[in-house]
């Protein structure tokens, strides 16, 4: 840190904190409880404003970012986790929350989920699944059950969902949740536990889009959802989350599903050359003068 | 009639169609300058030879550029590095070789490899059989293989052959052997030698002895005028470099040739500087990924040839939209689509100058040398911050894998502009109290149509940045005297660039009938046409583009005016830059276009034959 | 000055600068036409009550154009739908509102929703407070809540401010019925209605018995000339249509504003006739996708927009590498980024013309109306296929979500070209045995630059299309003459495309002063300038462009020779297409530009303050 | 088939019918072995190569399109799945084989092998995994091990491989193969397999690069690779085929891993309306003609 500019703000910060503009979504949206929850949690674990970036796609869920007060960064449809990558990796001292839907983050975007998993990368990721793509009107998502009928899917969808749960634990993800815009107290719980985990966190949440999609309601996920505690599974036994994500009874488990540790990517040798939290803001007419001596050193190898 | 659609004023001439009849003398054949060729299979030490001997030349202060040919292979193609040495700057081919080294059969075509006529063309014995009966050359065997096999270092072909080549090229062998220990062990004042430092000496001796003297030597060695700390390297070597120095500490990347240099540099160097370095999963991760670290102020960038600089068009409108600052470099080659990844072109003008789809304020920039590109790495992040958009840098192949020398780079003179930054400005510019964040507006119009820019742990900046159309907050807006609001202040703030930045160099002749507009590395080759032209009468300037976007619209129509001919040079078929000057410049629709789009770059001999009507030249 | 860089010569003019103070009336204003609005929030019905109202003016042989108006987001944003009804075919918005319905109390600004002075303004009076004291409008009051709720159909606000409406403008019921009636249930003689349509009717009713006549109505209903068939629709179903027709027998794509009702539509229609249409993860999947297909001879499309656009910029060049037959549609909507979803713009056109990196040959086509969205469906696939090349179709939102009628499109007119094909060529073409193979080379010189083309399942046509440069037979090469003979021969293999397509249409006079080059949505906007400006003495010539690349030069050097004075319309505010037109055509250097960039479709009176110099507007 | 062109040829192909241009990787290469394969597969199949489409990305795997004397489209980096779900769907009586490195597959192509697989696309891919990438010269790829020293990562990898195996299996894969370069006939089988299927078959095949990668060497893959017919794994048992994807004893396990029947894409309710194998070059005119009733009414809906 050394620009003065950052100085610190008042801590102690309430809900009210992180409102924004008020949401435009539908009313009774699933969106809003999924909102709801990140403010809870980021009162709760009083984050300081100017110091979180929320990154978003596009969709309605990726709205968001209008919403929650804090830094916001809403970039192109499928690529909030690149550009939240090269945020984190940029400033580590950022506390960096990524949000959007199915289809910005298990359509176009699953490569870059895979990847970002793999890698560690330590950002908390809260996908706001409901199965379709609510912004463009309804059609079928990567989510959506084989035969789910939209307006580009007359006869039923072809495709088998993307199972994001399994995709995402065996590609590395190292916390790995199920949260419901319907309990919006575990929900926010999941959260917590999501940015204070260091590494790639998955928020995977059903969020019921109420305008578009007739199948997957509120009402359906309760009827689905199983409640991990309750059913006693241990999250930091994989074996037991990768017979959880490959359930075949048709239930959805709930709650936090995998814990585990491993070095984020910014910890990763080489990867900072041991900074352990540069400031993005870096006085670099200091370094340039400072440095000057290596700086030449580089250059005369080239002699 | 294709794409090319030239008005009728104008002529329009490719350097492939037949010639005029009239023989347009190499470079080198009109003394000065000589080239050397070593040509084999890749994994033969090509490459490693070449730089050598070129480095020798240089530290016995003599100029060079060295060009590698390879095909897009891995191994089994021919593989050739020309030396090209001269006692004035180079950076161009002359396009007929004094000397061929040939290490493999295929490399020891005197006409496929350009071998003058009376060149001499040293080859393997084990490797080349020379023609029966007499010929142009003068062929000159050695034993290299049997030679090395002896020395215990079967690899050692290529410094046989160097040792070789040094006798005939009358070149001293102190400082040959200096660059061979340097290269393979401990400096030689540094103790003792590396065994592979040892036996690559003997073998250098070897082929010296090996061979006879030339006399006299196939083309005098030009004068040597010792410099200080001149540096040899590619220009890629030198743009990373200069990124580096410019304060650039994110780089995120996807190899792809002749990109792929730029990357492996900073990887070696930024994390000593505390920057990251981050090959990805492909280019669309890593331009989002550069934005993103130049979202949170730090300086970033990512490099990449034509099919990565297409995956990187829906960033370009999120650069643009966001204002965020970012550093994107085209290492050209030629298209369509993965087209001929390892030779050179200047196709991708048009897709730099227009990028994605809407309308995106950015600036383009050109490197034409070694040491533009240093300071062009400088500027680019200069600009990007300061106009808080990207910035694109275009070069080709035969820049980023050529090497040649130049003086050392003025670090010192570095001067970083960061532009408007809140944490600097504070509450001024009309941006309200900075500690509560209420006044503050990321977008907000200004004086110069320049934001004021808060980044992340800001306190008090807290701002949304959208990819989507927004207020002066951020936030996504549909409201129509916002949204023109919002363009024309994009649009008006890169007005002032040509009082920042230089987009124009002029060189040569203000007065002469000729004027020649190039960016990129055809400048070299037609700085040396036009050394070349004028002892024969024909004079010209030359206009150097640095800047493509915004397009020096003034400048330029001077240039016009002054210049009763006017020449543009470029490495494309359809005459790219030609049609932007023509949709900016009334007066270049009188201008005549020279294009060339083989792959290989443009020769002195090409350049000179346009350059001179065939009446000046029997003149 | 910013990346506008006009030539002095010419004058730029947007549509958002102070107006120069005379005023230019709306048509509407002249008589002739009249607009009807109706505002709520989505989900009220908005849509619905337009296009039933619009289909009953079409039924009674009226002549009408519906725009949208909605915000990005879902629902609580105002939706307003407008439908301007004509004597004359009209594809254009007026500007001004005759008569103003408002559901909510958003819609019930008279100002911003443009009603005219003296208009109505219909309410439903549980939604809306009208404000106390006089105003310029009159303000007509209906309980549509309390009705809707008598009736048992809360949702059926919407139908009983259509029956209050057919009242106000002096409508004829019946028509109004049977429209109602096949949207919600059986068509009347076919016996029993289904109860929605029941209830639709009684509302209809209840509106229609709620309010008094006006008289004098409004604005006198144009004059009814019953047509047969005459069709309403959206340009996107006319194109998707035309595809369908066209024989398109795969579509893959992606959803995105205003491009998705086109995949809609061929998902529920392309199946029934044997065809594929896919909802894939991406725009570079579909774009990919496409391809594939159309290398096995499918006729094979994509649409999307800007955002989408970008990210097939790398499949560009692979089409134009294989020489592959693609369309590829793109559905404008304002940059840059995400930027405006649900508005209009001609943003993307340099990225059309220039495409992805490298050069690749490709035609760029822009719908205008109805009419030419089905016929240009056609000659995109026909063009297509005879050169072996993308084909791009730049549709905007304004057209894409806007409906009209149009005449019924001749099916039975309808050519197709499938290009050279070696299953029916054969060994024609010096193409070799078609039944070994041997003497087939997909790449192969001809006269008129165009490749033999043979597909999977072709015996003995088997060959490798190749992203990588190839010889003539698609393997890889470096040779620098062959390169130079694959570039010359894709450049030059569209040369004659002004003898198959006609890239210009012109109207008008064409020995009046003024001449206006335009295309897309812009252009019947234009044509209704014209009109109205004629019988003030100003009369000119249109010149819309239904091809954009190749440039039809020619002509257009023959049009800026026979006006005096050129003014080139485009929704940007840099001035794409001008600038395109002077890089090719020296004139274009002194026409005049008229841009709007902020969202909205381009009026009539905007184009008329334009085409009328103020001199001529006060004459 | 309704035109006349489509003759069909002779039968009773041999390997050499497969030989096209002579191979140019690296003496040595492990490429050459999956050709090898490839041919003596398409020989013993009896494919016919007029009517077979190889389709490939951009690497040195991506160059066998030249080598293999089929009909071929080679496509541009990572995007050879798309490719082939055109030419599959367009022309469902091809026989479509597809093929790449893993950087080409598992790095810019992630997310389309996803989708392929869980579509079910009816293509044989084989992945030419060398653990690196080798035509750009030796830089780090997706699957190479964390701490892997390239150019580009002189510190090591910072990344987690991408698990290739048990992504296309969660994926929905419904043939998964692992083959080596160096035991030709078993990869023979493999792809034999594959080509039989109907569905997304995955054939992930250790091809070292013998120029690049020192490290995953012939020998290295040798000592690792654990015969799955020997150890009597069952490739109709999922939980064993998961259980063989996720092994962590360093092993990698060598054979036909998983095998199973589901409607591949192209059988779909919806996707070909019903048509069994309707040919690319179908005579559009004719159809024009003859369904012109069709087209009307669908025209006039719109009155
Ligand atoms: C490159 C690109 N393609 C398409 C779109 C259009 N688009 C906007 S949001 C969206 C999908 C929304 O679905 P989802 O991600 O599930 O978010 P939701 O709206 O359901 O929350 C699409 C396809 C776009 N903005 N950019
Ligand atoms: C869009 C794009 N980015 C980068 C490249 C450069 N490139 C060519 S092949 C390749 C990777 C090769 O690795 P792999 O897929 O593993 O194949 P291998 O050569 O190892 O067989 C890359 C990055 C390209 N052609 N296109
Ligand atoms: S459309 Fe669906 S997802 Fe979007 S705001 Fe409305 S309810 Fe929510
Ligand atoms: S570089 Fe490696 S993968 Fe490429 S051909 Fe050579 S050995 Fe094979
Ligand atoms: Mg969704
Ligand atoms: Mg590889």
């Amino acid at each position: 840190m050394t620009d003065g500019h950052r100085l610190p703000t008042e801590t102690g910060r309430a809900f009210a904190d992180f409102k924004d503009k008020a949401p435009n979504w539908c009313p009774g949206c699933g969106d809003f409880g999924v909102l709801g929850a990140m403010q809870r949690a980021a009162a709760e674990l009083d984050l300081d404003p100017d110091r979180t970036v929320l990154v978003t796609g596009i969709g309605c869920s990726g709205n968001v970012t209008a919403f929650f007060r804090t830094y916001g960064f809403h970039g192109v449809h499928g690529r909030a986790l690149p550009a939240a990558t090269g945020i984190k990796l940029a400033d580590p001292a950022l506390t960096v929350l990524v949000a959007g839907g199915d289809g910005d983050g298990f359509g176009i975007g699953l490569g870059h989920l895979v990847h970002a998993a793999r890698r560690n990368l330590d950002v908390t990721y809260i996908v706001m699944d409901n199965q379709t793509y609510g912004l463009t009107k309804g059609q079928v998502s990567p989510t959506s059950a084989q035969g789910f009928v939209t307006k580009t899917t007359p006869d039923g969808s072809p495709d088998a969902p993307v199972d994001a749960l399994a995709l995402s634990l065996i590609a590395g993800a190292t916390y790995l949740g199920v949260g419901f815009s319907g309990d919006i107290k575990r929900l926010t719980e999941l959260i917590k536990g999501a940015v204070r985990h260091e590494g790639f966190s998955l928020v995977q949440t059903m969020s019921p889009c109420v305008t578009f999609n007739k199948t997957n309601t509120f009402s359906w996920y309760k009827d689905r959802l199983v409640d991990l505690e309750a059913e006693g599974h241990d999250p930091t036994d994989r074996a037991a989350a990768l017979h959880q994500v490959t359930r075949t009874d048709g239930r959805i488990p709930h709650g936090l599903i995998f814990r585990t540790e491993r070095p984020p990517l910014h910890r990763a040798v080489g990867v900072l050359g041991g900074r352990e939290a540069a400031p993005a803001t870096e006085d670099l007419e200091f370094t340039l003068r400072s440095r000057a001596a290596d700086l030449k050193a580089l250059r005369d190898r080239f002699a | 009639m294709g794409r090319f659609e030239a008005s009728p004023v104008s002529v329009r001439r490719t350097v492939h169609e037949r010639s005029s009849g009239v023989r347009i003398p190499a470079p080198d054949e009109r003394g000065g300058s000589s080239s050397w060729r070593i040509g084999g299979l890749a994994g033969e030490g090509i490459d490693t030879a070449g730089d050598l001997l070129a480095k020798a030349h240089v530290r016995a202060g003599r100029h060079v550029w060295v060009t590698r040919h390879f095909p897009s292979r891995i191994r089994g193609g021919l593989t050739t590095c020309t030396v090209r040495v001269a006692g004035h700057p180079v950076a161009a081919p002359s396009g007929v070789v004094d000397v061929l080294v040939a290490l493999h059969a295929d490399g020891a075509d005197p006409v496929k490899q350009s071998l003058r006529p009376g060149g001499i063309l040293l080859y393997d014995e084990s490797a080349v059989t020379p023609p029966d009966g007499p010929t142009d050359h003068e062929w000159v065997a050695l034993d290299a293989t049997g030679m090395a096999k002896a020395l215990g270092e079967p690899r050692a072909r290529n410094t046989i052959m160097l040792g070789a080549s040094a006798r005939i090229l009358g070149l001293d062998m102190t400082v040959l052997e200096d660059v061979v220990v340097e290269r393979f062990g401990k400096k030689r004042d540094e103790g003792r030698l590396s065994e592979v430092a040892e036996k690559n000496l003997a073998a250098l001796k070897e082929g010296f002895d090996g061979v006879a003297d030339v006399s006299p030597p196939p083309r005098p060695l030009p004068p040597e005028t010792p410099r200080q700390g001149d540096l040899f390297l590619s220009a890629n070597e030198a743009f990373a470099y200069g990124a580096l120095v410019a304060g650039c500490r994110f780089y995120a990347g996807y190899p792809i040739t002749p990109a792929t240099t730029i990357m492996e540099y900073l990887a070696a160097t930024l994390p000593r500087f505390g920057g990251v370095c981050l090959q990805v999963e492909d280019e669309i991760a890593a331009a989002n990924m550069a934005i993103g670290a130049g979202f949170t102020g730090a300086r970033a960038m990512t490099a990449t040839s034509g099919p990565g600089l297409s995956l990187m068009a829906e960033a370009m409108g999120l650069a643009g939209s966001t204002e965020t600052p970012v550093v994107i470099v085209d290492c050209m080659r030629p298209g369509p689509s993965t087209g001929m990844p390892t030779k050179t072109g200047q196709e991708d003008l048009s897709f730099l100058l227009h990028g994605g789809h809407g309308e995106v304020p950015h600036v383009v920039l050109a490197v034409e040398d070694l040491a533009s590109a240093f300071t062009t790495a400088i500027d680019a992040f200069n600009l990007a911050e300061h106009y808080q958009c990207a910035v694109y840098v275009a070069l080709d192949l035969a820049l980023s894998m050529g090497k040649g020398d130049t003086p050392p780079f003025d670090v010192d003179g570095v001067v970083l502009d960061r532009g408007k930054r809140f944490a600097r400005v504070g509450a001024t510019e009309g941006a309200g109290a900075p500690e509560t964040g209420e006044g503050y507006a990321r977008y907000r119009e200004t004086a110069d149509a320049i934001p004021l820019r808060a980044v992340p742990g800001d306190v008090g900046g807290r701002h949304y940045a959208n990819s989507t159309e927004h207020d002066e907050r951020g936030y996504t807006t549909e409201v129509p005297a916002t949204r023109v609001a919002m363009v024309d202040r994009r649009n008006r703030k890169l007005g002032d660039i040509d009082t920042l930045h230089q987009g124009l160099i002029f060189e040569g002749d203000k007065d002469a009938p000729l004027g020649i507009i190039a960016f990129g590395s055809p400048v070299p080759v037609i700085r040396e046409a036009l050394a070349l032209a004028r002892p024969q009468g024909v004079a010209g300037e030359l206009c150097v583009m640095r800047r493509l976007l915004p397009l020096p619209r003034a400048e330029l129509d001077a240039f016009f005016d002054r210049h009763e001919r006017v020449l543009v040079v470029e490495g494309n078929s359809t005459a790219q830059l030609l049609s932007h000057l023509r949709a900016h410049c009334p007066e270049a629709h009188r201008a005549e276009s020279l294009l060339k789009y083989d792959g290989d770059p443009f020769r002195v001999d090409e350049v000179l034959a346009a350059v001179m009507r065939p009446s000046e030249v029997t003149a």
